[in-house]
């Protein structure tokens, strides 16, 4: 039996539903991201399995436990929010042991708790200072430890990371990771940020208007995704105007141009749809008669220099595709008006609504 | 700064000289009670009047009461609000920016008018006649004074509880194991403290001066005998003058000190 | 909103109570002024008085007068703290929060003596005695309104200012070509409209009710009329009192309308 | 003659040093970032050419006419803010013609004018809206078609895209510079968002406490950096501790092991250096005899799918090194823990400090 389980959960608001027909299994110790732009319902679903919203219908199980209608402080969970929530009257180790206070642990275990937990964090020297004293990303890391440091069943990260600095954004969250897996603690993660979302999950659920889209593996999201939202939602997409020629035999025509798809089409023969490939796995030049590569050609709108990629955007006649290189030293880029031939694999394509 | 008009600083000049040249006037005036030559006598002859004490000290009490009233009042709406019902928080603005706009004379009309009988409300009686004991006049005052310093209170604790993300800091503690006892004395009063120091100074400066509602209720607080000094004796009021305002700068200070030795501006209180 | 406790409604209900009896009861009383009849006679008496409307239009004289000179010495200064000196913006914050805590009456104290002989600083003289003449005294009457006004104007603005980001407007209209005038009438002044509208009419409400400087000063203003009418009338000061409190309404009814109607909350002044 | 000329430009504030020796020359027509951290000068130097901020020395010469004490609003220069500034008393036509209503032209002109700047930011039916009523980024592009209205020499733009979110920040970019291009306006940029900067730029000046660190093509900020400074803030950089054992030979060790180094090293025999390189000119593999390409080997520490791209970070002994690679299908992807050889080619690596 999964240790966090969520069946059938729904939620309305005033006649409005924010979340519906929610089903999810998290295995122990597994860390499971809630991913979607805002409004999706990703947060209410993790206010409920936090008890501050009750579901309008629908049980959560907490390691066989139903725990729909207990209150939050009842729950043993524990939560990171998006805006630190630390309490400003207390120190930073008051902080991290306000949990085991109100659950009247000895002092003496609260204290070695504590120094545990700011070692885990990594600011051993911190516990005498006030959150106001420290940057954005301590004291969200303060805030990491004091929702672990009584134990909770299940962590929760309500958007932890948005509103940090980049660089720290990419730093903290490996630190996230590598705590959750040390303690191996069951974690839901909200967030709207693909790339976080992909790095840091084993698995990823995307959600939109209040629906899952899609559940799996960073891996599978990215590579094989089922929906069109989840598709374009996460990473870059070209879409392509199709026509399918040969369901059976997985070919579809662009410009009287056959390609061919590397992935079952589930459309019959003739339907307009569009071939989806990501701008990553194009190549400049041709397909030199590789049959499981597919070839087009195009005149070259921009070439734009990111830095560790360039984005050369081809118009192939009736759409424009982007193509993503990493820049090397070497690389002879075309000019913006001229011709050049691209090529793909039938692999990395397939055909959507 | 080099290419700003003149003009602002003759306003700046002005304003500044338009708010302290009565206090340098009223400042000269009371040290002036022997002729030609400067004195605290006016300070010790206010100080040591025996109705000065009495008055004072009542006026001190009222304060302190209102205050408690205030906060009692106060600080579970404005939490509520906040937390649950951040919807009615407009019409609390509101309501509370009213005892401003209201003149203090109109209110102690209301009531004495209302409390002076027993209170009916459609032939129901709900209050007993309140103006009838000292003891009752007193509380009538007190929440009088509640009423005059209901904007400065409310508003100081409505800024103290926006500063600190009331909604999630609870959420947080709930979490985190804590019913709501632990809540309102452990997270959200000592994180007011600031804000509720900053209401009871003002409170506590307004009802000390306060005129209208003391005189007709009849209380003996220490306005009213302000002004009557003031009709009585020249110098001496200058002199009581310049010790309550001496007070209010005392006063303020403590806010500001406190505000900052707290180190924590952003939830400091006030206006 | 399930599992919050039960007093908080307790406590809304009690303030909403406490609040609207006096009002009630008023209402009731002055509704009564034939036995065992409801009629608007005291209202009839009160308006037709021929000292109620001198006392009232000379309150509205100076009530206007007060706003000019506030406006005219609160959004030049206030501007410039905001543009080119943010340091003195809490020391500008401290000063205009005073008068809250100054008691009126030390204020007339403070004029009354300074002003009413020729006031010297170090022996020169600087101002002459404004006490002589009804023009002059009207003139002190009116910066001693400001001065109790102060806090609700300067806040008002002060949150106007705050509110639309001084330093970046001046600067996009300064690079598009404007001067200072055109940069003050046609994008800080504007954009002020509803904090100063909203500033005006509290000082408005305050100026015509307010009781201590026009008595002080022997000005024949509302406040004082009301104050006497409350001695020797029964009814009719209730009757003034509530048409009051509706004018307060209709003004602060005003206020809203107009920033609703903006459909620019985030510009609202007021406090 | 250059167009606009910051010489000898320094600014004190209270006797501490805000921007010093600042000198740039910029062509009519061209597209310049000033690109640095914050509180390194960046936006100092663009108030002193909007006029807001007054040089303590040196000159600023826009099209031949010393400019450096003429107050902003005779300069002649349009401006476009973070904040977007719109004047939130004016309708979006008022807004746009409020530069040409200053400059008393007729009503006439200044609404053909006005209709000409809508199209231009293809917000034609716009022109009666408040500013309240419109989204971040269509304010921006308003701000934009307000400094363009009056036909400015230079247009100066202080991080216009910092207060919008991500995905219209990179539209909201390139219609920028379609605009600048269309109008062919002498535009300076300032950002502290890279990409930004290398993406949009004819040039980009690199700035850190006051100075400037490298003035170039982004090509050159990227590929070639002059400093160590501008190699780190500019994209992802790999370091690893060397001595250099061949200077003339451009030959460095690292643990025992030679590598080639691409460009002419300064430094002397012996000396303790860090070779640089960056994460996506790494490949998994051997150099297969390749004389220009390095070998190292190292154990896999993690691999971290980010969607586009998969980085692995590989301990080759004594430092750790980040790979990217594109995401495809079918890449067999190491395990932690795993030994890896990695190579790279001479070209792509250089000596620092």
């Amino acid at each position: 039996m999964a240790y966090l389980e969520l069946e059938n959960v729904r939620k309305e608001f005033n006649n409005s539903v924010a979340v519906e027909n929610f089903n999810l299994k998290v295995e122990r110790g597994e860390f499971v991201s809630f991913l979607g732009p805002s409004g999706c319902g990703k947060t209410t679903t993790l206010r409920m399995i936090a008890g501050f919203e009750l579901p309008t219908s629908g049980a959560i199980t907490i390691n066989g436990v139903d725990m729909t209608d207990t209150p939050p402080n009842k729950r043993n969970v524990g939560m990171v929010f998006q805006a630190y929530a630390l309490f400003p009257n207390m120190t930073v180790a008051d902080n991290i042991g306000f949990g085991l206070k109100i659950a009247k642990r000895p002092a003496d275990e609260i204290k070695k708790r504590v120094k545990e937990m700011l070692d885990l964090i990594h600011l051993p020297v911190k516990g005498d200072s006030y959150p106001y004293q420290l940057s954005g990303g301590q004291q969200q890391r303060v805030a990491l430890a004091r929702a672990l440091a009584f134990q909770p069943q299940v962590l929760l990260l309500d958007e932890p990371l948005s509103a940090l600095d980049a660089k720290i954004r990419v730093e903290l969250r490996s630190e996230i990771r590598r705590i959750q897996q040390q303690l191996g603690i069951t974690t839901i993660y909200v967030t709207h940020d693909q790339e976080e979302a992909l790095s840091i999950s084993d698995r990823i659920v995307v959600m939109s208007a209040g629906k899952m889209e899609q559940v799996g593996t960073p891996f599978e999201i990215y590579n094989f995704p089922q929906t069109s939202f989840t598709a374009s939602f996460v990473g870059q997409l070209n879409l392509l105007p199709v026509t399918v020629s040969d369901a059976e035999g997985r070919r579809c025509a662009f410009n009287g141009r056959a390609l061919a798809v590397g992935q079952p089409i589930r459309f019959a023969n003739g339907a307009s749809v569009r071939l989806a490939l990501r701008p990553e796995e194009l190549n400049l030049g041709g397909a030199s008669g590789d049959s499981q590569r597919n070839e087009l050609t195009g005149a070259v709108e921009s070439v734009n220099f990111l830095g560790s990629v360039v984005r050369i955007r081809v118009d192939v006649g009736g759409a424009t595709i982007s193509i993503d290189l990493f820049n090397e030293r070497q690389l002879v880029l075309p000019k913006a008006g001229e011709q050049v031939t691209v090529n793909f694999p039938a692999e990395s394509c397939w055909v959507m609504e | 700064m080099r290419r700003f008009p003149l003009w602002s600083w003759f306003w700046f000049l002005l304003g500044t000289l338009y708010f302290f040249l009565p206090l340098l006037g009223t400042l000269n005036f009371s040290l002036r009670i022997r002729r030609d030559v400067l004195s605290l006598d006016a300070y010790n002859n206010a100080l040591t009047d025996p109705e000065f004490i009495r008055t004072f000290v009542f006026s001190n009490q009222m304060a302190v009461m209102t205050i408690l009233v205030s906060i009692l009042l106060i600080v579970p709406t404005a939490y509520w609000a906040h937390l649950r019902l951040p919807q009615v928080r407009p019409a609390l603005d509101f309501i509370t920016l009213m005892p401003f706009v209201i003149p203090a004379i109109i209110l102690v009309f209301g009531l004495i008018k209302t409390y002076s009988r027993p209170l009916t409300v459609f032939g129901l009686p709900v209050v007993p006649p309140l103006t009838n004991t000292v003891f009752s006049t007193n509380i009538l005052l007190i929440f009088g004074y509640t009423v005059l310093c209901l904007p400065y209170m409310y508003r100081s604790v409505d800024n103290g509880l926006r500063a600190m993300d009331v909604r999630t800091l609870t959420e947080a503690a709930q979490i985190l194991g804590a019913g709501w006892p632990t809540i309102l004395f452990r997270i959200i009063l000592p994180n007011l403290r600031t804000a509720l120091l900053s209401g009871a100074l003002l409170t506590f400066s307004i009802v000390v001066g306060e005129l209208t509602l003391a005189t007709f209720l009849a209380r003996p607080a220490f306005g009213p005998y302000l002004a009557l000094l003031g009709n009585h004796k020249p110098y001496e009021p200058f002199a009581l003058s310049l010790i309550s305002f001496a007070l209010t700068w005392v006063a303020m200070g403590i806010i500001q000190f406190v505000t900052r030795g707290s180190g924590q501006g952003q939830l400091a209180g006030g206006h």
